[in-house]
């Protein structure tokens, strides 16, 4: 049986990459996608944990349901703001969307 | 209430009359006339009243007992000065008593007359606001029990005359001569002041029978040294001396008699107060009052002499000579009288100095009287004269005769027909002055000092002072009998010399009627009733054993020797008769009359024919003359020692020197200082504060530029920003776990 | 560890996964590392296949590479601009890596120190078997009302208010010609 | 069996087990590819009796070879790539299109004992692998660099996301009857065909397989007249082959999906006993259900994209929702048939007649009756309902039309009113 251990560290690698990806990526579109990498990695986690550690009860697999539900409002309004910064500023690159400052 | 007829209350009363008269006078009526005249006029008659009152009950003819040997004194607290508490009150004794007489009558002559005499003068009420004061400071001095009451009566009285000798204030000689007087009395009182001070310091108090009477306290006084010359000087003597100096100034003796004569710029009525009735008086009665005092630690009766006698001997004999040889070159009326005044006084303060306080005081008071004649008669002569310059003035319009000075004996002459009146008065004083034997009374109080200066000086052994006192007065009596002759020579002998001479004394020059006199009523009623005092006033003090007149005058002794020892503590041994003195005041009377009658009566002077005495001494040396007419050049002498001195100081020692160096120096220098100080401030304040002030928001703002770009707005910023502290968090947290699992 | 097919499979699904995470992060066209996002999605409902979750491996696929994947792909399509941007990654991006590293590197470490260390918190073996239908039993506890019901009904809300708000943000304002079934 | 075997033999079991479902995928997989063949033979024959015409029947006989001309046809041309197309993409695209569809096979129920796997959740499995026709689309439209090909893609997924939330929804409901998601579940359930229970459901399921597929009315994907051939224009020669094999392999497993879920899958007299039968009684059902659907395509005409999307989003959908409701609540009230009871009865020599009523039409089939007459009716009430609904609304379509237009000539109303674009009230709503 697959260690516990190997599910977390596959899952760790690819909550990394979606930090990298959040952090590094010009394009919000590209830092969504970040996110939903994090989100499948917490997924993972998830599920791995429910599965070695509590498999009787349901809490792992309700989480990740809830974690879907999440996950789809996410990128729902992530994209339409980005669609609607796009449409008024011709550009979805992170760093133009700066006015938000002092 | 004040219970009238308690005689220990009206002393009170009298000098108050005066006071409140001249309070009306200046506060209120200073406008009308009639009331200005008839308020100093009853002022003065009652208050001459009342001391006639005290005088009688004094006497012991009226009012139950007699005064005796005691004296009336009331005292009221008047001042808490810390410790002590300082009473005033009043006293009279016989010495008081005496003077009650003459002060008031000689006052109350003085304010009728001046009603007469500025009639017609436009600031008339404001002389008799003065007047008024004068007279009431004059009786505060009298009445007074102490000496800061008398020392208060005796500045108001610098202050009246002052204001009285200048009361014509528009004539520039008038306003200086006041000043003059005003500053040399003044320099006089200061030292009295400080006399009085160190008594009061030594005493405790100034009620002068608290002084006078306990010994033990004199003779202390006496044997301590003082303060100042230490062993030269005892402590009584020192303030012997400042008194005495304070009287050198009031009485015009000697260093500073020379404000008595330019005194007479002011109206007549003012310099016979001053100088017969009050002011110069009131010194000599300082002194007798003092005496006790001034003789402490010393005996004159036997040779003992102290400081302050010998300093009133020597002054007064040589003032005595001095002033009378100045008066024979004088040829205005009123400084003729003047010097005689002065030599007079000069009389008294070597009576008072070798010991004879009581011929002094009895001079002093026939003095005052006849002097008071003297001054008022010379003041109808020249009323008259002035009538007479009108005259001449309107008749001979056309040519302009010069001005001539109304004064001026020598623009005089042939006036007894005149003004009849005044020439007996004139004549009456003038012989009381000069002495003429038994008759005047000026001839008992002269006998009197020059038999007390035989008896102590010649008679006895010699002593130093008594003698040289005698030789001077005698020498000054014959020279005083002398210039009242010549005086009288000029004025109402021979022919008149100028035209308002030969108008004088008559008001309508058509029908010389007497009702027409140019003196009116007013002026000549008191120059008879002191002429006739001027007559019996002797006959009070005439020596008991005088060959026919003392049993009928006396007969129980000198009765004004008797009245006034009662003042002093000791008893003052009597002195025996002797014929000698007397016969020498003969002589000196007589010859000096008989001198001047020769060289003026006989042969009067015609018009600008020069005196006879200045030819004759012209011949001896032609400067002497004129250095007597010059007053010996005294009043230069003083202006260049004093005056010119005192101005220099005052504009260019402590104008330009101190006002402007000094203080303008150190202001500007404070000025300029401030100013760098406050520029270095700004400098300092700009540098720091500023600095600080600005410096911290600038900084604030800098900091506020940096962190500013923390907030980037690049959402991946945050994240990663967010990431990295929760890491380092997690760390933390990791480390503490680990650590503690 | 002998080598069973199951741990063939998890790492073929691994490395599925972490490819298309990979492809993620650094394809430089915005498309491509879209359909390497699906590809990572697929590699994770393998996984969930693996850990006995059929029924949210299917979930997985139907949802997240069905319609969220798709959505981000329309979004990539609308804003074609920046498909092919020649600057892919921002200026922190060396920071980001090492941070990223440095997550990665603690979080391995403690996986695998804890892990192996049969640990209660991290069991090597699974402690239980999963119910014979977990699709049913995932279906009881999301509507029974002593477990996640009050969750489920939330997030309906949530995701009704969410949908609506997004149309409204991304509406476009100028209304394009009147739209053909009128009324 | 094979599992046994390879595990006799020393594999790990976990070895054996992949390697025997592998096999079963495989065959399924492979019958899928080899039935398109025939498949399209038949809708070409068909269309053209339709069209009154012959079709094929040059190539052997009937022109049953035609296709495998075809296809080599195909093979055999050279694939055009555009310029800096996305090459991967471009060609992932078909690639996936294809396996999209095949993994449907694997669940497929052929009879009780031949499936490819049965998975707990089949009916789920098959919704989510239709994903990948999604995305297989998207990636055709975008790798081909074709302006065109990418609207047409952005067209296709939107028809085919909203399609698939009436299609979901319609699946609840067997599921919900069968109370399972595995294939052979719903088969077994199904004692009395589901069609007979919930007609309205199977509609619904119909239609929205339909347009998953994108087939008759719904063929907007590459209708020729529309925008050229939709998502695949650059695609040709066998990379076109492949998406034209997809799609009829996934409308031929629709129509095996609708047979399964409400068409009873290989149920049917014993069916139990002979496994082959079993696979005959599907053949059938689906080649009905295939038939119906080439009848369907060759009959009604195509729906353009807005009206196509209106009528999912404003007409199937909301009926889905409401029959799912009704269903639900239905069901809930209806007793669960007791099928204990019945076979009790059945094998109960004593039933006498029941007894043999019960053996004659099978004890499950009769136990179940009360709820598919109580279902039947549900659904007939809702059809009811919804047809007041649409006669309502066209009425007042009609209306707001005839207020319009002038009754006799059909001209726009003389006194001007204002002009609008007026078309002729959607058939649809």
């Amino acid at each position: 049986m697959v260690p516990l251990w190997m599910y977390l560290v596959v899952a760790a690698a690819l909550f990394c990459l979606g930090v990298f990806t959040v952090l590094a990526r010009r394009n919000a579109v590209a830092i969504l996608m970040g996110v939903e990498l994090m989100l499948n990695a917490v997924n993972i986690n998830l599920v791995a944990f429910w599965r070695f550690v509590t498999p009787a009860t349901m809490m792992g697999q309700a989480f990740v349901v809830f974690v879907f539900v999440v996950a789809a409002a996410e990128a729902a309004v992530g994209l339409a703001l980005i669609i609607a910064i796009y449409r008024r500023r011709q550009s979805v690159v992170a760093d133009d969307a700066n006015l938000l400052k002092w | 209430m004040i219970d009238w007829t308690n005689a220990n209350f009206l002393p009170w009363l009298i000098p108050v009359p005066p006071l409140i008269a001249s309070a009306l006078i200046f506060l209120l009526f200073n406008r009308s006339w009639f009331l200005t005249t008839l308020t100093a006029l009853a002022a003065t008659i009652l208050s001459w009243g009342m001391s006639l009152a005290v005088l009688l009950r004094a006497l012991g003819l009226a009012f139950g007992d007699p005064l005796g040997g005691s004296a009336f004194s009331s005292q009221i607290a008047w001042m808490d000065t810390g410790t002590t508490q300082f009473n005033i009150g009043v006293l009279v004794d016989p010495l008081t008593a005496v003077m009650l007489f003459m002060v008031p009558l000689a006052i109350s002559m003085i304010m009728i007359y001046s009603v007469g005499y500025m009639a017609n003068d436009p600031r008339r009420e404001r002389f008799f606001g003065y007047m008024a004061l004068f007279a009431g400071a004059m009786l505060t001095l009298v009445v007074a029990d102490n000496l800061l009451l008398l020392f208060i009566g005796w500045e108001v009285m610098g202050f009246c005359s002052y204001s009285l000798i200048g009361f014509w204030f528009e004539k520039e000689s008038a306003h200086k001569a006041g000043v003059k007087a005003f500053m040399t009395t003044r320099v006089a009182d200061v030292i009295m002041l400080i006399g009085i001070v160190y008594l009061f310091a030594q005493a405790g108090t100034l009620n002068f029978r608290d002084i006078f009477f306990n010994h033990e306290f004199l003779a202390e006084l006496a044997s301590t040294p003082a303060l100042i010359f230490g062993g030269a000087i005892s402590a009584a003597g020192l303030i012997g001396v400042f008194l005495v100096i304070g009287t050198v100034g009031k009485s015009a003796q000697f260093p500073l008699h020379v404000w008595l004569p330019d005194a007479m710029e002011g109206p007549t009525p003012v310099s016979a107060m001053i100088h017969a009735a009050a002011m110069v008086s009131a010194g000599i009665y300082m002194i007798i009052r003092m005496y006790p005092l001034l003789a402490a630690g010393a005996d004159p009766h036997h040779g003992i002499y102290n400081a302050p006698l010998m300093l009133m001997a020597y002054v007064g004999a040589f003032t005595a000579l001095f002033a009378a040889i100045i008066a024979v070159a004088q040829n205005d009326i009123k400084r003729i009288l003047a010097y005689s005044t002065i030599s007079q006084l000069g009389f008294m303060m070597a009576a008072l100095g070798i010991g004879a306080y009581v011929a002094a005081a009895f001079h002093l008071i026939t003095h005052g009287i006849f002097k008071a004649l003297l001054f008022m008669s010379s003041g109808a002569v020249i009323h008259a004269m002035e009538h007479g310059e009108h005259h001449a003035h309107a008749e001979h319009h056309g040519e302009h005769a010069a001005p001539i000075d109304v004064q001026d004996i020598r623009s005089m002459g042939g006036l007894r027909q005149r003004i009849p009146v005044t020439w007996w008065a004139f004549l009456a004083g003038g012989m009381a002055l000069a002495g003429f034997p038994l008759i005047t009374a000026g001839f008992w109080s002269k006998d009197e000092i020059l038999a007390e200066a035989w008896h102590l000086g010649v008679g006895g052994e010699w002593f130093g002072p008594a003698v040289f006192v005698f030789i001077l007065l005698a020498v000054a009596a014959f020279l005083t009998a002398f210039y009242t002759t010549r005086q009288l020579a000029m004025v109402f002998g021979g022919q008149p010399r100028t035209a308002a001479a030969e108008h004088a004394g008559f008001v309508d020059p058509e029908h010389p009627t007497p009702a027409a006199q140019a003196i009116s009523g007013f002026m000549q009623g008191p120059l008879l009733v002191l002429a006739v005092f001027a007559v019996i006033a002797g006959f009070v003090g005439v020596h008991p054993d005088f060959p026919l007149l003392g049993a009928i005058f006396s007969p129980y002794g000198n009765p004004f020797h008797n009245f006034v020892t009662g003042t002093l503590a000791e008893e003052m041994p009597k002195v025996a008769f002797n014929w000698l003195p007397v016969l020498i005041s003969f002589l000196v009377a007589l010859g000096g009359i008989w001198a001047g009658w020769m060289v003026y009566w006989r042969r009067p002077l015609a018009a600008g024919q020069e005196d006879p005495t200045k030819v004759a001494l012209d011949r001896v040396s032609p400067a002497l003359y004129t250095a007597m007419q010059r007053k010996f050049y005294l009043d230069e002498l003083y202006n260049a020692a004093f005056v010119r001195p005192a101005q220099w100081i005052s504009d260019v020692l402590v104008a330009q020197i101190v006002d402007r160096g000094i203080i303008d120096g150190v202001l500007h220098f404070i000025a300029r200082a401030a100013t760098v100080i406050g520029e270095t401030f700004k400098r300092f304040n700009r540098v720091v504060i500023d600095g600080v002030g600005d410096g911290i928001p600038s900084g604030i703002a800098r900091f506020g530029g940096w962190f500013r770009q923390l907030q980037s707005g690049q959402v991946q910023q945050y994240l990663l920003m967010a990431l990295l502290s929760a890491l380092v968090i997690g760390m933390v947290v990791f480390v503490r776990l680990i650590g503690r699992g | 560890m002998e080598l069973t097919a199951e741990i063939v499979v998890f790492a073929v699904f691994s490395i599925i996964t972490l490819t298309g995470g990979v492809g993620v992060a650094l394809t430089r066209n915005l498309f491509r590392s879209a359909l390497m996002l699906l590809v990572s999605l697929f590699g994770v409902a393998g996984l969930f296949v693996l850990l006995a979750a059929p029924f949210l491996a299917a979930v997985q696929v139907l949802i997240y590479m069905g319609a969220i994947a798709i959505l981000i792909i329309f979004a990539v399509m609308l804003t074609r601009g920046m498909v092919t941007a020649r600057r892919v990654m921002n200026d922190q991006w060396s920071v980001a890596a090492v941070v990223a590293l440095f997550l990665f590197a603690v979080l391995a470490v403690i996986f695998v120190q804890v892990g192996q260390g049969e640990s209660a918190v991290l069991p090597l073996n699974p402690t239980g078997d999963p119910p014979a239908d977990g699709t049913a039993a995932l279906g009881q506890a999301l509507l029974d009302p002593a477990q996640y019901v009050l969750p489920f009904e939330v997030a309906a809300l949530l995701l009704a208010g969410v949908l609506s708000g997004a149309i409204y943000i991304a509406r476009d304002d100028e209304p394009d010609e009147p739209s053909q079934t009128r009324g | 069996m094979l599992k046994e075997a390879l595990i006799q033999a020393g594999m790990q079991p976990g070895w054996a087990a992949f390697i025997d479902i592998f096999l079963g995928v495989l065959v399924a997989a492979s019958f899928g590819m080899v039935w398109v063949l025939f498949g399209i033979w038949v809708e070409r024959k068909m269309a053209a009796r339709v069209q009154d015409r012959i079709g094929p029947n040059r190539v052997g006989p009937w022109g049953l070879i035609q296709n495998i001309a075809d296809a080599l046809k195909l093979l055999t041309k050279e694939v055009i790539v555009p310029r800096n197309a996305d090459r991967p993409v471009y060609f992932a695209a078909p690639i996936l299109a294809v396996v999209g569809v095949i993994l449907i096979a694997a669940v497929i129920p052929f009879s009780p004992v031949v499936i490819g796997t049965d998975l707990s959740i089949g009916i789920l499995y098959v919704i989510a692998v239709g994903a990948f026709g999604v995305i297989a689309v998207l990636m055709a439209g975008w790798g081909s660099n074709n302006k065109y090909a990418l609207l047409g893609a952005f067209r296709v997924v939107a028809h085919l996301v909203s399609y698939e939330v009436p299609m979901v929804l319609a699946l609840l409901v067997p599921v919900m009857l069968a109370g399972t998601m595995s294939m052979q579940g719903l088969v077994r359930e199904q004692h009395i065909w589901y069609i007979f229970a919930v007609p309205v459901t199977a509609f619904l399921f119909f239609i929205s397989s339909q347009a998953e597929v994108g087939r008759a009315p719904f063929d907007l994907l590459e209708a020729e007249s529309e925008l050229v051939a939709g998502y695949n224009i650059e695609y040709s020669g066998m990379v076109w082959a492949m998406f034209y094999l997809g799609e009829f392999m996934h409308a031929f497993f629709v129509s095996i999906l609708f047979a399964v879920l409400f068409l009873g899958g290989w149920s049917g007299p014993g069916a139990e006993q002979i496994p082959f039968l079993g696979i005959v009684y599907l053949m059938l059902k689906s080649m009905l259900v295939y038939f119906v659907q080439i009848w369907l395509r060759l009959t009604v005409p195509r729906v353009r994209i807005d009206q196509l999307l209106a009528f999912n989003w404003k007409f199937l959908v909301p009926l889905a929702l409401a029959n799912v409701l009704l269903m639900a609540f239905l069901f809930k009230i209806i007793p669960t048939p007791d099928f204990a009871g019945a076979q009790a009865i059945a094998t109960n020599e004593f039933a006498g007649v029941a007894g043999g009523i019960y053996r004659l039409f099978g004890p499950n089939q009769i136990a179940e009756l009360p709820r598919t007459g109580l279902l039947l009716l549900g659904n007939i009430a809702l059809v009811g309902v919804t047809a007041a609904l649409l006669g309502q609304a066209g009425r007042r379509a009609r209306r707001q039309v005839e207020a319009l237009v002038d009754e006799t000539d059909y001209t726009p109303r003389a006194e001007g009113a204002e002009h609008t674009a007026e078309a002729p009230a959607a058939a649809a709503r």
